[in-house]
């Protein structure tokens, strides 16, 4: 079987546990979980770093700097961002 | 300003027009008052509860009244002899506050204004919002739609409850209200209380949702519909044409026999009590079964009612009861009592007795003023 | 490092975003869950900074450090209120670097798993998502933030415009899989769908970026799939498709509470914004809508809650559900009280009829004055069908209510009003709380309602 | 086999021994049913009725009796000249079943006896499971808890439920029921029903669950703890030791005169009933309350109750009714009629009158059989 | 027929088995669940046969042939009651194929796939689990059918001789993965692994033997992903893993259900089943204990449902929420009524005034002489905190309740009784009806009890 | 990445989808959901076929073979039975 089909099944179960998993969310929560759904779709920065630092060099290189820089705000600031919403769900 | 609280002298009057905790509210804002003694007693206020509340005691009735810019009462005024003439001890041009109807002789008001006695009837009180606090009949409606149910269940010679018992299984009463106003409304509320089976019956369309939503049902048939427009001006109900009428008792005579009890309520203001239960439909109700008739000093709702007696016709027993509020004195008196101080209320402006005809509740109530009779019937 | 460490930290690091994500769902340990993806997105960052292919570090160093200190600053310093557009901001910049990692992964080492032309296509793919929701992301962050105007922006020949653009990107992807121009291709496609992005979002009303946002949210995930694909790295498409799918999910709850279809937010821009457009139209009056679940949850975290019955309660006979609702609050302690206007139904006493009927203990059940003062101090004030007697017009003199008492719930924190409608009650006026900010109407029948709340809050 | 139903002569008395439909079934089991005109008038039920189901009417007492073989009624049979002698009407050898308890002359039995009647007495039926459909005491008691309720609401000038109103708010009576027996329960329930805030008290530790179990409460002190082993044979409870009878009062004293409404129906088997409600007790309570007496006719609860009587003390009102089971003549008549059916139903084996002195029912409620008393007391 | 299509069809039937299962979940949708599953399976089958990697046709034809038509004679026959021992039969079957799959692989090709290790060890594992599932779930059929004795089986020196099985497993496992000699060595680990599966369901008492079946079935989901491994087939990786996954959720449930954690059920064996076999000890007459949800799903598909209420309901002051289970169960079309016994509770009516209070209508309540006939028409009798009213002693003679008339209860298909304990009631006697057959008994206030049936019907 | 090691993430996927699916299962469908589960481990026949019908022949093809009829067996009366369970919880 080839590599390129299991990724394939891993996107669809993926996607299918994606779906399981947010089934029943209350409303308050939709932003916090959008923006933390949104920080971990920075996982990106990972690609970003292996094409940025990888061999090569060259035009590449240079975009995966610039994607590096971009995945890292969205990395860093999705993160904090979610966690001082969900501070304000703490009771008392 | 002196206020002066009269004691009543009607035999079955138990109220008293105003409570020591209302007495002493109005002394806070002024107010002189002076209570007849023994004015409270039946309502479970001595005189010495009237004294601590900083009113003074006077068993005179003329040296009561010598002063006193306003006077207070509950019954309207006594004018034959026994009892007294109370409206010749009144002082000329002072106020007076106290139901004037049902019940009185037809020239009080010209009594009233040759004395030139500014008269405010409790019983003209508007259903505005604003005039909630002082609206006696609801109040007083609330106790007679209650105590009504509780008479009523005494006279029944049997449960209102059903009981599943080793001595056999007890179907619970039957109990239709008439006229689902005030006092109805309350008495639908007390026999489901006690468990009966209640249904609700008014001419007026939003009585059904009203009934309904104290958890009874509305006595109504599909191919019968309810008079159309019969909601009158301040939600009052109007007289029903001849036709209307027929077709009323015809449908009444179809269902109230069925009832172990029957409680009516309906009126309609400046008129006689419409009759709903006829001599027929007595006849057609089981012995024991009770009719009780709210309506009693207006007429009856019930042919057969006798205001103020127990009747007992073919083993059915009819109550037409005059003092159904006095027979809950002192909640009564209290709640008399707030309407009565939130009208004064309006009268004392800066400090100052003022009758100010501007106002539309006063306007509504002022009976007499300045000797001539106002609004009459 | 051996390759099967960095294998299995991946592995780890996809297992602990699926744990973060599924605790992100729940209010509970929602906060946790944040901090779970959080550290397995850390876990990733380290165990691929260790991997042998890394052999340059200038650039690393210097998009990262930029990066981190961007996102730090922004984070720290928004508004709360200005949440939303910085999620948006925070997409856009995910989705641009997926989209730029796919170009770049190409460019440098051509279609470098088996199948050539599916390499192809997922490059495409990731470019063409990835730069739609970074140039979506930006206007949305614009419209909300006032920098684009808010209401749906139309403009002459939409649809036109819209197909051409649409085949363009078709021939741009073609040309990408099928050439080996990688770089000029790349610029071509991402250039067609950057204009996407901006005018599938400038026809939708300010009103539904929100849900814009969390549509956009889900692109940039897949994009990171797509950019997973061309890397070949499992972890990546797998988090990936996570967050698409989750994205997609969110995105119909947001729908739903909205009342509005998701197909209409997705691709009501091509049909030319009429629908979205609809609901930002003036003339009625705005109220905030909620939902039975939105309500419980205030509920369930509240200190102090006052219920307002009116004659609406005792029409849908509700009040059995009114009790239970009441005891579990009470159970979870919160402090939960009656306010019982003297004219609240249509008869003198009539909440206490009901209420007694239902068992509810008279000390819970509070006069209007002893309750006024303390609304001020209230967490929640649920008024349950009633309306004249929580009126604030009875305040203005010229009012036909004018002179009664009210309850004053336009004093606490929140209120909740539940009746079927905005028709008037036994007065026939409108109520001006209805419209205030902090007023949430919860449209249902009286029973119904409560009973779901109940039942909420019991699971919250 | 005749069985002769007698017109209660009592002047409060309005129950009748067996209904039409109890009649009815018992011809069908092999009985001549005749009975006295007018026997059940007051329950509902006509001469014609009767007819209807089977029976005879005789309106001549000496020719109802003549042949009849056993003779129900409700009351005890009278031995004083108002009324007449009923005993020494009673054919000699028969059985007669009623109350024989209480309020009747001590020398009872034994005139009985004299007359070699079978008397079987209706309260001394045993409360085991078998004998449930024939327990006349809670089948009575039950509409006397129900109607002590009723009365007590007419009297108190105050309302029993809380009412939120444009004219102030009505806080809820306070009823506390003293004796939680069969009557006291219905009591509680009741009072509940109406919207008070009922308390309920028994020195039974089972009580206390049973009247939370009617979602009252349950009067008690931490420190105070009910007396032990207070529940003696059969469920009653026992007389109290003078010790305990003292913190029992004290205790009350402390609580009761809180209550709008006091209702006692403590009873000791075969004693007079315990004072539970003391004069200084009644003088604490505010004027307009009222305390209900069921155990009026063995001696009162409260100290100041006269059996029958409304007494006014310091404003109180204590009413302590003997004919609280009449007032709901037709169903407590219809529950008697079925109790009394179910001990008939003991007497017949194959169709042949027997006294089966084995049966544990039979012999605990023959009180005179063959001339001499068996129990006594 | 191309290669990617095969995989197509495979992606196709691995997503519908992931909904067949979830809709296996629910009862509303169960049955649809299988049926996609089984549809599933069918595309899968058909996409293989159809593949050009098979090219001998007789060994298959037959195999076929028999198994479809043995599992369809099993299938049809076997009687509704012996089901757990069905399944666990079939469950054999299917842990044995795989053993062999994995050993047949293994010995056609050798290590096919990319890492030598890593398959040897995934064949071992097929070969050790899918061996185990299949003795052990025999042995559990045995042990259900009455074959192999219910009781545990304990046997002396079981510690020593489960730790040199294990050993030697290891050992047999390390040869299969380091030498060549694959028929061998499958062979021998093989036959210990089904030792194993012998030596470890015997230990365990007969009441547990479906939650073995359950975990078995588990081991079996996950034998058939291990022979994918073997295979580098990516459906059987997902589907058994899915399988297995749910298998093992399943299973805890089913020992919440029992009250026993997993542990004690997977392990007690080698601690030789002291804890297990406590279970079935004599002493106590032995009552059918239930949950809310099983009472509550009964409840749901009932189509007559009565409810006897006793003194307990009082006490729990639980009439409000047997309102609205009524309230609920009407509202599904069940049709319920109250049957009230003349001397239910502690005084006469008690029962009247309880529901009069929850607003039950009249016309619910229905009379002992009236009831009686329907009881054995009825689908459904949950008694509420009653006991001598329905306590069928009552028709002996020489009990002391004895000619009391009561509630034929026990006549009607399925009785629920809610109470506390075991406790006797007013008549201080134990009740015969708490230990038949037909009667479940859910220990719980009534309150609570009837709160919980209401939630979880409302979900059904 | 190896095909392997994204066996593994399917393997892991699987699971972590399968035990989002089970959750909230009444205990009246234990019975029929473990027999509808099991019918599902069937699908080891997928493999049986495979090595059965393979080239090569010989030892590996009999098991194969047997592994057949045996999966056949878990397949076909695995899902009939549950099917048979299953029709008895139909409301009528
Ligand atoms: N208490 C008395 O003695 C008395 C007597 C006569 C008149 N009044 C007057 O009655 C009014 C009482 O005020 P209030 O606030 O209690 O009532 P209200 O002002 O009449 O308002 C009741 C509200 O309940 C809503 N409603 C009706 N049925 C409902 C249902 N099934 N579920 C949910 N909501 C429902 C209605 O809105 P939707 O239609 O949108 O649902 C309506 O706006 C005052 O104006 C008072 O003066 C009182
Ligand atoms: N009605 C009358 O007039 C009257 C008067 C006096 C006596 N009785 C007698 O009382 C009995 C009435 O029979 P019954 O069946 O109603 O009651 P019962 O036989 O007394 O049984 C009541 C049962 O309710 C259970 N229970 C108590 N509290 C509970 C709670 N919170 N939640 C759930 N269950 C609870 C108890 O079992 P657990 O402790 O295990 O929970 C008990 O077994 C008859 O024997 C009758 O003769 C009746
Ligand atoms: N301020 C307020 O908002 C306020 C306060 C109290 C009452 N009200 C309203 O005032 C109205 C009258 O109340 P009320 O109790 O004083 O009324 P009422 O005493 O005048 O009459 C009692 C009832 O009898 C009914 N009735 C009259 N003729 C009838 C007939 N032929 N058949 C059957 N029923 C008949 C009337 O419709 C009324 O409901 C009601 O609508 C009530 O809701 C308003
Ligand atoms: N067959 C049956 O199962 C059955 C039927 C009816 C009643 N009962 C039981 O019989 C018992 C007696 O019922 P009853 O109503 O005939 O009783 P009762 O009329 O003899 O007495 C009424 C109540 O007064 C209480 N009492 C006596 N002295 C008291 C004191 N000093 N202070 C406070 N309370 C005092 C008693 O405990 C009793 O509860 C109860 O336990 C009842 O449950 C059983």
């Amino acid at each position: 079987m080839g590599e390129w089909l299991i990724g394939i099944y891993v996107f669809v179960l993926a996607m299918l546990l994606g779906f399981e998993l947010i089934t029943r969310v209350p409303p308050t929560l939709h932003t916090p979980l959008m923006s933390g759904a949104n920080a971990i779709s920075g996982i990106t920065l990972i690609g970003a770093l292996l094409v940025a630092g990888g061999e090569g060099g060259g035009l590449a290189a240079v975009l995966g700097g610039v994607a590096v820089a971009m995945a890292a705000i969205n990395v860093v600031g999705g993160f904090l961002v979610t966690d001082r919403m969900l501070r304000m769900f703490r009771k008392d | 300003m002196q206020l002066a609280v009269l004691r009543e002298r009607h035999p079955e009057e138990r109220r008293v027009a105003l409570s020591p905790s209302h007495v002493k509210s109005l002394i806070e804002t002024g107010w002189d008052v002076r209570v007849e003694s023994g004015a409270g007693g039946h309502a479970g206020w001595s005189d010495a509860d009237y004294q601590h509340a900083g009113a003074k005691i006077e068993s005179d009735r003329v040296a009561l009244l010598e002063e006193a810019r306003c006077v207070v009462k509950v019954r309207p005024p006594s004018l034959g002899p026994d009892g007294g003439n109370e409206v010749d001890g009144l002082p000329e041009g002072s106020i007076l506050v106290s139901f004037l109807s049902p019940g009185t002789p037809e020239e009080l008001p010209e009594r009233l204004a040759a004395r030139r006695i500014s008269a405010l009837a409790m019983e003209r009180i508007p259903r505005t919002t604003r005039a909630q606090r002082m609206d006696a009949l609801s109040s007083q409606a609330t106790a007679a739609g209650y105590r009504a149910v509780l008479l009523a269940a005494t006279h029944l010679p049997r449960f209102f409850p059903m009981l599943t018992t080793a001595a056999g299984t007890i179907r619970p009463a039957r109990v239709t209200v008439l006229g689902a106003g005030v006092a109805g409304l309350q008495a639908i509320a007390t026999a489901r209380r006690l468990g009966a089976v209640v249904q609700g019956y008014d001419i007026r369309a939003a009585a059904a949702e009203q009934v309904r939503s104290l958890g009874a049902t509305f006595l109504e048939e599909e191919e019968e519909e309810l008079p159309e427009g019969a909601e009158a001006e301040g939600g009052y109900a109007r007289a029903l044409e001849e036709s209307e009428r027929d077709r009323q008792l015809s449908f009444l005579g179809r269902h109230l026999p069925k009832a172990d009890v029957i409680i009516t309520t309906a009126q309609i203001p400046g008129r006689a009590a419409p009759v709903l239960v006829t001599r027929s439909m007595v006849e057609a109700m089981t012995p024991g079964s009770v009719v009780m008739d709210l309506a009693g000093e207006t007429g009856g709702n019930c042919e057969l009612s006798v205001a103020g007696q127990v009747v007992v016709h073919e083993g059915v027993t009819i109550l037409a009861p005059v003092d159904l509020p006095s027979g809950l004195a002192q909640h009564t008196s209290q709640m008399l009592g707030t309407n009565v101080s939130a009208l004064l209320a309006l009268l004392v402006h800066d400090g100052e007795l003022k009758l100010d005809l501007e106002d539309d509740i006063i306007d509504h109530v002022l009976v007499t003023h300045e000797g001539s009779v106002r609004i009459s019937g | 490092m051996p390759e099967f460490v960095l294998d299995l930290v991946y592995l780890a690091s996809a297992v602990l975003f699926v744990f973060g994500l599924k605790q992100l769902g729940s209010p509970v340990t929602a906060r946790r869950g944040n901090a779970l993806a959080a550290s397995a997105m850390l876990l990733a960052i380290v165990g691929t900074l260790l991997d042998r292919g890394i052999v340059t570090w200038e650039i690393i160093a210097t998009g990262l450090v930029a990066g981190t200190i961007i996102g730090l600053l922004l984070a720290r310093t928004v508004k709360m209120t200005a949440m939303p557009q910085l999620v948006g901001v925070f997409n856009g910049f995910g989705g641009g670097a997926s989209a730029l990692v796919a170009a770049a992964e190409l460019i440098r080492s051509g279609p470098g798993v088996d199948a050539g032309a599916a390499a192809g296509v997922t490059a495409a793919a990731g470019i063409l998502v990835g730069s739609v929701s970074f140039s979506g992301s930006f206007i949305a962050f614009g419209k909300l933030q006032g920098f684009v105007p808010g209401r749906p922006l139309t403009y002459p020949l939409q649809r036109t415009l819209n197909l051409i653009l649409f085949l363009s990107l078709l021939v741009a992807s073609g040309y990408l899989v099928a050439s080996a121009e990688y770089p000029i291709a790349s610029a071509m496609l991402a250039g067609l769908a950057l204009l996407l992005g901006i005018l599938l979002v400038l026809p939708i009303g300010g009103a539904d970026m929100p849900v814009v946002i969390s549509l956009l949210n889900s692109y940039s995930g897949l994009a990171a799939s797509a950019a997973g694909f061309v890397l070949g790295n499992p972890l990546l498409v797998l988090a990936g498709a996570l967050v698409g799918a989750a994205g997609l999910i969110l995105t119909r709850l947001m729908c739903k509470a909205m009342n509005r279809s998701l197909a209409n937010v997705a691709f009501g821009a091509f049909g030319g914004g009429e629908t979205a457009g609809a609901l930002t139209e003036e003339g009625e009056k705005p109220v905030r809508r909620t939902s039975v679940d939105e309500a419980a949850l205030l509920l369930a975290y509240a200190s102090s809650v006052v219920i307002v019955p009116g004659y609406g309660l005792a029409v849908a006979q509700a009040q059995h559900e009114a009790k239970k609702l009441v005891d579990i609050l009470r159970k979870r302690g919160v402090t939960v009280k009656f306010a019982i206007h003297p004219v609240a139904g249509r008869m003198p006493g009539h909440m206490n009829v009901l209420l007694a009927e239902a068992d509810v203990p008279y000390d819970l059940l509070v006069d209007l004055d002893d309750i006024n003062p303390e609304f001020a101090r209230t967490d929640v004030v649920v008024v349950v069908g009633a309306n004249d007697v929580v009126n604030p017009l009875a305040r203005e003199p010229s009012s036909i209510i004018a002179g009664m008492p009210i309850l004053d719930v336009d004093r606490s924190q929140n209120v909740i009003v539940i009746k079927r409608s905005l028709s008037p009650g036994f007065a026939g006026i409108d109520n001006p709380l209805f419209y205030l900010d902090r007023t949430m109407m919860l449209f249902s029948d009286a029973a119904d309602a409560l009973g779901g709340l109940a039942r909420e809050v019991k699971e919250v």
